[in-house]
């Protein structure tokens, strides 16, 4: 317990981390996921082609590999063109990472809430001569993103837990600051459970704020539950 | 064309070990997809109850699998029970105590609460007439589920349950920590052997490949329950 | 047969029905005319439990529908085993259809008698493609609802609860994407049910249906029974001001 | 004033941690600090984890690395290494009165962990193969787990480097009756020598590390630290 | 004003449409009859082209919409910009309403004037408001679709329409849900349109409205105009005995 506690601070400022990155990964992955949705519903095989083998293929690489590439890989190629003067560090490279994955998956999961919204309501935003994006924003994400709520929470837990991946460039997450800690006092258990509860306090504060955005999501709707 | 020859000598030499881990990520990859299915619709079901008491159960069930890194599970559940006398002298020992069983097992409660998520947004987005249709003709809490409201929630929710299939084929992975050699585990120590990224990124195109081909199942699926919705 | 006994539900503050009392027994058609809104859809609902009313009570075929005090004020089943069995002897067409999507018109026909009666599979079969013959929908029986025009829809739908052989048939408006051809189809089956001895409780706002098929017709107005009586009395002198106006198809000033 | 950046790890106690105020230590960052000052310049320590190290070096991101990183052939063609740092001595770890030593014999039909893709793990397969010894050996990715497993009985010995069991024995393990089983193992051609400090080929800094190396050796700074964490000397033998 | 010429449209083998020219001007109501599944819906949503026409030419307002051919002897639009722009004059009511279910009675209405025409948000409140009390549901204007009774339902939708102000206006069985009385008031304000200068095209089962509101009514069967002309000629007397059978509302044999 004594270890516990002198620990805390570098747990808590590894929770800091965890958080940082997550939410700032978060929003960069929603608009890119977006982004790829657009592109994977388009008519046009020229953007629907490549972006689903792009997105296969970021969700298929071991994210490890992905961040070296992202951090290593980026900063080799702009540093030929910049002769080093510019330095890419680790949070960006590690956002940069965890932003390209999660789009990849989020654009999956909007894909599958796109998809359900009832073909008769896009028809009538259609004939009444709404633009493709003023479909794609007023009618048909207000009601996917009902329905890629609990998947998009899904993700979002483990954004949040993924966070870990980025320690591999030396930042010092969460799960990193408890690898740390018990490989010094040998004591795993005692920082394995305090990860656990740690990421517990995360979820009881974004369980309730997925539950309120499922809730707004839903004025309207008649669900189907039982 | 030197790059070529290295991986393929790597290929050579270290092929059997690689395809043996390709072998176990494979079975556990399948293995857990299965249980992990099979249990999520039941606890996604649960999660809409209306029953407080069941809906509380799935909802903590919930929790605790999203809310909690899959490693430090894996760790608790193979290294944490083992530390329990009574836990060893338990029959659960004989699954706990095998590395591969354990690893097995904790997959599958993962995944299981995640696709339940999945499922359950399925099941919401299911248009309530269909649904009352069913009722008015009779058909009993199961059989709704059973014939209406789980083969559409599948159909809706097929884009995300390949993202949880997807993400499965990497949290494999993390057997290796309880001394399950699966494809990761085997590059890994390959690497650590020979002190270069080869085989490192050989697996990567390995899984990069398990995973297109994943996806395009998943497309073909959805490609053949699509026709009704076209219109 | 079917009773009603002074029957209310509201949606939040809003009371929508009333107070509905309502006997309908073996042979009956009973016609229920109203405006829009007037809670005729409602009241249907009410009676398969797809809404749990606020206060009344349902008897089918003598059968008391047991309800149990729900949280705050509202009322619920009591007995889910009771409700879904007398959801049997009940058959619905619904106002907007509710086909099941993923179905083919012929599966939707055939699979209720299969999975909740029990039938035969191969039997349920050919009496479902008999019924959709009977609505002359033979050849579109592999077509998706979505591959399907609006009447033709309908007519699913009708087949549907026409399969389940029901005591009591509830249609909300069965004919309102039909032609005049097709609706006279579909009243000369509506009649051929009723000699049967089946219960029939139909929405519509077709009056020539009311006048010709219905042994009862009721007329609600803001969720209460305005004007009764039998379809001859009913359409030569009306009491009510509100009805005379609704028959006249003149809109209110 | 020159800087040099030096990727190290923050999870290998006793020879680099953070402790809990995150502040980094450790035997090989205060021997590190010493030849800085010989070498008149400034480190800067950049931890990550151990599969980014080279990378990293490649990357110029770092400059040298002093992991307690083995040198080794396969590494040695990607980068340089300086003069031989410190030894890496290795020995079975097993419960007391475990009648476990040294001797093959005594681990007959016993279960020994190792960690994968170590010397340790390159030893057991190469010279002790389960069908001519009967030993069996588990795999473990972290030298945490296999003190877990020691402890709950799943493995009877554990083989890792002296210095590594070293601090867990003495935290944990003296604790809960374990020990060193038998005498360390000599095997030249397996575990080399020891580990070097890795810079980027042809970077001139190697030669400074080893002037460098040679000065803390010499001035006792080396031993002075190696004395505070272990009983024992790793010091390569001139 | 509206001309189509020769349109033709196939569901992969089976043809629906086979072949249909009209021509539609200001002032002029079409009246589209024809039994269920001849191909009314599948006409009027080849026009706004939510349906891609195998061949035929289609102007509004005598400008053409540019066909390109697809891929495997399809069509498509050939000019996006085009097709917007021009679904901007078409407004249509459809058979399902297809109302936005994520947005109430109100939002549905105002949504497309102020996103599509730009209309200032105040004054397409204000507006819409104004047509939502046209058929009679203001006070329902904050209900979400979900809440809305069938007929209800069908007249967001027609306000929806009319908030369009557009040339053109495509009804798909407008009437369906709503009772004699309510009927009586839609046709009104059509006619009030149809003076106004707009053109019609509506699919109708109600004879009556054909009759006393259309200036031209068309009888489709199996996806060719079996007859036409004004009706005051055509209800009294049918060259086609397959109209006089409709008409008759008797079933084929
Ligand atoms: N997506 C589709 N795939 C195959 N067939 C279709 C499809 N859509 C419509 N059809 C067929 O085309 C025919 C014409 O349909 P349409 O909806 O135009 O009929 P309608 O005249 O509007 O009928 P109703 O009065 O019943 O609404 C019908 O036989 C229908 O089954
Ligand atoms: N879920 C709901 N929440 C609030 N109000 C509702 C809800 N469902 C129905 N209503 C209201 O109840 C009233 C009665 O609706 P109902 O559907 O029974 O009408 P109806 O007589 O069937 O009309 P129509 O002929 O238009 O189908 C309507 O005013 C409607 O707006
Ligand atoms: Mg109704
Ligand atoms: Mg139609």
């Amino acid at each position: 317990m004594d270890v516990l506690i002198s620990y805390l601070g570098q747990l808590l400022q590894g929770a800091s981390i965890t958080l940082q990155l997550a939410f700032t990964a978060l929003f960069f992955g929603l608009v890119l996921g977006l982004l790829f949705t657009a592109c994977k519903l388009s008519s046009l095989p020229l953007l629907r082609v490549p972006v689903n083998f792009l997105t296969s293929l970021l969700r298929g690489i071991p994210e490890f590999l992905i961040i070296l590439i992202c951090y290593f890989g980026l900063s080799n190629l702009i540093n030929e063109h910049l002769d080093g003067a510019f330095e890419i560090s680790p949070f960006v490279g590690g956002v940069f990472a965890l932003s390209i994955v999660f789009s990849a998956y989020a654009s999956e999961v909007f894909r599958g809430g796109f998809v359900a919204v009832p073909a008769g309501q896009i028809e009538a935003a259609k004939a009444y001569g709404l633009s493709r994006s003023q479909v794609f924003f007023s009618i048909q994400l207000p009601q996917a993103w009902r329905i890629a709520l609990p998947s998009l929470s899904n993700l979002w837990q483990s954004l949040l837990k993924d966070t870990s991946l980025v320690s591999v460039v030396g930042l010092e997450d969460l799960l990193k600051k408890a690898d740390m800690a018990a490989q010094f006092s040998k004591q795993p258990f005692v920082f394995f459970m305090a990860v656990a509860v740690i990421y517990f306090l995360f979820l009881s504060v974004s369980n309730p704020v997925f539950a309120w955005l499922e809730k707004r999501a839903s004025r309207g709707y008649r669900v189907a539950g039982a | 064309m030197s790059l070529f020859n290295d991986y393929l000598a790597l290929l050579v030499e270290s092929g059997p070990a690689i395809l043996e881990g390709l072998l176990i990520t494979v079975k556990l990859l399948v293995g857990s997809c299965l249980v992990g299915f099979a249990l999520s619709v039941p606890l996604a079901i649960a999660r809409l109850s209306t029953h407080a008491g069941i809906r509380w159960c799935a909802d903590v069930y919930s929790a605790v699998f999203r809310g909690t890194p899959l490693l430090v599970q894996i760790f608790i559940f193979y290294y944490g029970l083992s530390q329990f006398e009574a836990v060893r002298a338990s029959p659960a020992w004989l699954v706990l105590n095998d590395s591969f069983y354990c690893g097995l097992v904790v997959l599958s409660l993962n995944l299981t609460a995640y696709m339940a998520e999945d499922i359950r947004a399925g099941i919401m987005a299911v248009p309530n007439g269909e649904k009352e249709a069913a009722l008015a003709y009779g058909l009993n809490k199961w059989q709704l589920y059973r014939y209406i409201l789980i083969p559409r929630a599948l159909t809706i929710a097929t884009p995300a349950l390949g993202n949880e299939i997807i993400a499965q084929l990497k949290s494999t992975a993390l057997v290796s920590t309880i001394t399950v050699l699966d494809l990761t585990g085997v590059v890994r120590r390959l690497s650590a052997t020979s002190y270069t990224t080869d085989a490192l990124i050989l697996a990567g195109v390995i899984y990069a490949l398990i995973t297109l081909s994943i996806s395009w199942v998943i497309r073909w699926i959805e490609r053949r329950n699509a026709h009704h919705f076209s219109r | 047969m079917l009773v009603v006994e002074d029957l209310h539900k509201s949606f939040g503050q809003a009371e929508v029905i009333k107070g509905i009392s309502l006997v309908a027994k073996r042979h009956d058609v009973v016609s229920i005319l109203g405006s829009s809104g007037s809670g005729k859809t409602t009241f249907l609902r009410c009676i398969n439990l797809l809404e749990t009313p606020n206060a009344g009570r349902v008897f089918v075929n003598g059968e008391l529908i047991k309800m149990a005090p729900g949280p705050n004020g509202t009322q619920q089943p009591a007995d889910a085993d009771q409700m879904v069995r007398i959801r049997r002897k009940l058959a619905m067409v619904f106002q907007q259809f509710n086909l099941w999507t993923h179905m083919t018109a012929l599966q939707n026909v055939m699979f209720a008698p299969v999975k909740v009666l029990g039938a035969e599979k191969h039997e349920a079969r050919q009496q479902a493609m008999a019924y959709l013959e009977k609505v002359g929908l033979a050849d579109k029986a592999n077509h998706y609802p979505n591959q399907l025009s609006g009447g033709q829809q309908q007519r699913v739908a009708i087949a549907r609860a026409l399969a389940m052989e029901p005591d009591v048939m509830l249609f909300d408006e069965p004919t309102s994407a039909l032609d005049p051809e097709l609706v006279g189809e579909v009243l000369k089956v509506m009649r051929a049910l009723a000699e049967e001895g089946r219960t029939m409780l139909v929405v519509t706002h077709e009056m020539g249906f009311a006048r010709e098929v219905a042994s009862h017709v009721v007329f609600l107005h803001q969720g209460r029974i305005e004007e009764q009586g039998p379809p001859a009395d009913l359409f030569s002198q009306q009491k009510s001001a509100r009805f005379q106006q609704f028959l006249s198809g003149m809109a209110p000033k | 004033e020159k800087v040099i950046k030096i990727g190290t790890l923050s999870d290998y106690a006793p020879f680099e941690y953070k402790d809990a105020s995150g502040k980094l230590m450790g035997m090989e960052i205060e021997i590190g600090n010493a030849m800085c000052k010989a070498m008149k310049a400034r480190c800067a320590y950049v931890t990550m984890d151990f599969d980014a190290l080279i990378p990293a070096l490649k990357a110029k991101k770092i400059d040298a690395v002093m992991a307690q990183m083995s040198i080794t052939d396969q590494r040695k063609r990607v980068v340089d290494f300086t003069n031989l740092f410190t030894l890496a001595p290795v020995q079975y770890v097993a419960k007391a009165g475990a009648g476990i030593t040294e001797n093959p014999a005594t681990l007959k039909g016993k279960v020994v962990g190792v960690q994968s893709g170590s010397t340790h793990e390159t030893y057991l397969t190469k010279r002790l193969p389960k069908s001519s010894s009967g030993i069996d050996m588990k795999v473990y990715q972290s030298m945490d787990q296999i003190w877990l497993d020691l402890e709950s009985g799943r493995v009877d010995a554990a083989f890792a480097d002296t210095t590594v069991s070293h601090d867990w024995l003495e935290k944990v393990g003296k604790g809960k009756g374990f020990d060193f089983a038998g005498k360390p193992i000599e095997d030249l051609q397996i575990f080399g020598e020891g580990t070097g400090i890795a810079v980027r080929k042809g970077d001139p800094l190697k030669g400074e590390f080893n002037l460098a190396i040679s000065a803390v050796l010499k001035d006792g700074t080396f031993a002075a630290e190696n004395k505070k964490v272990f009983p024992f000397s790793i010091a390569p033998a001139k």
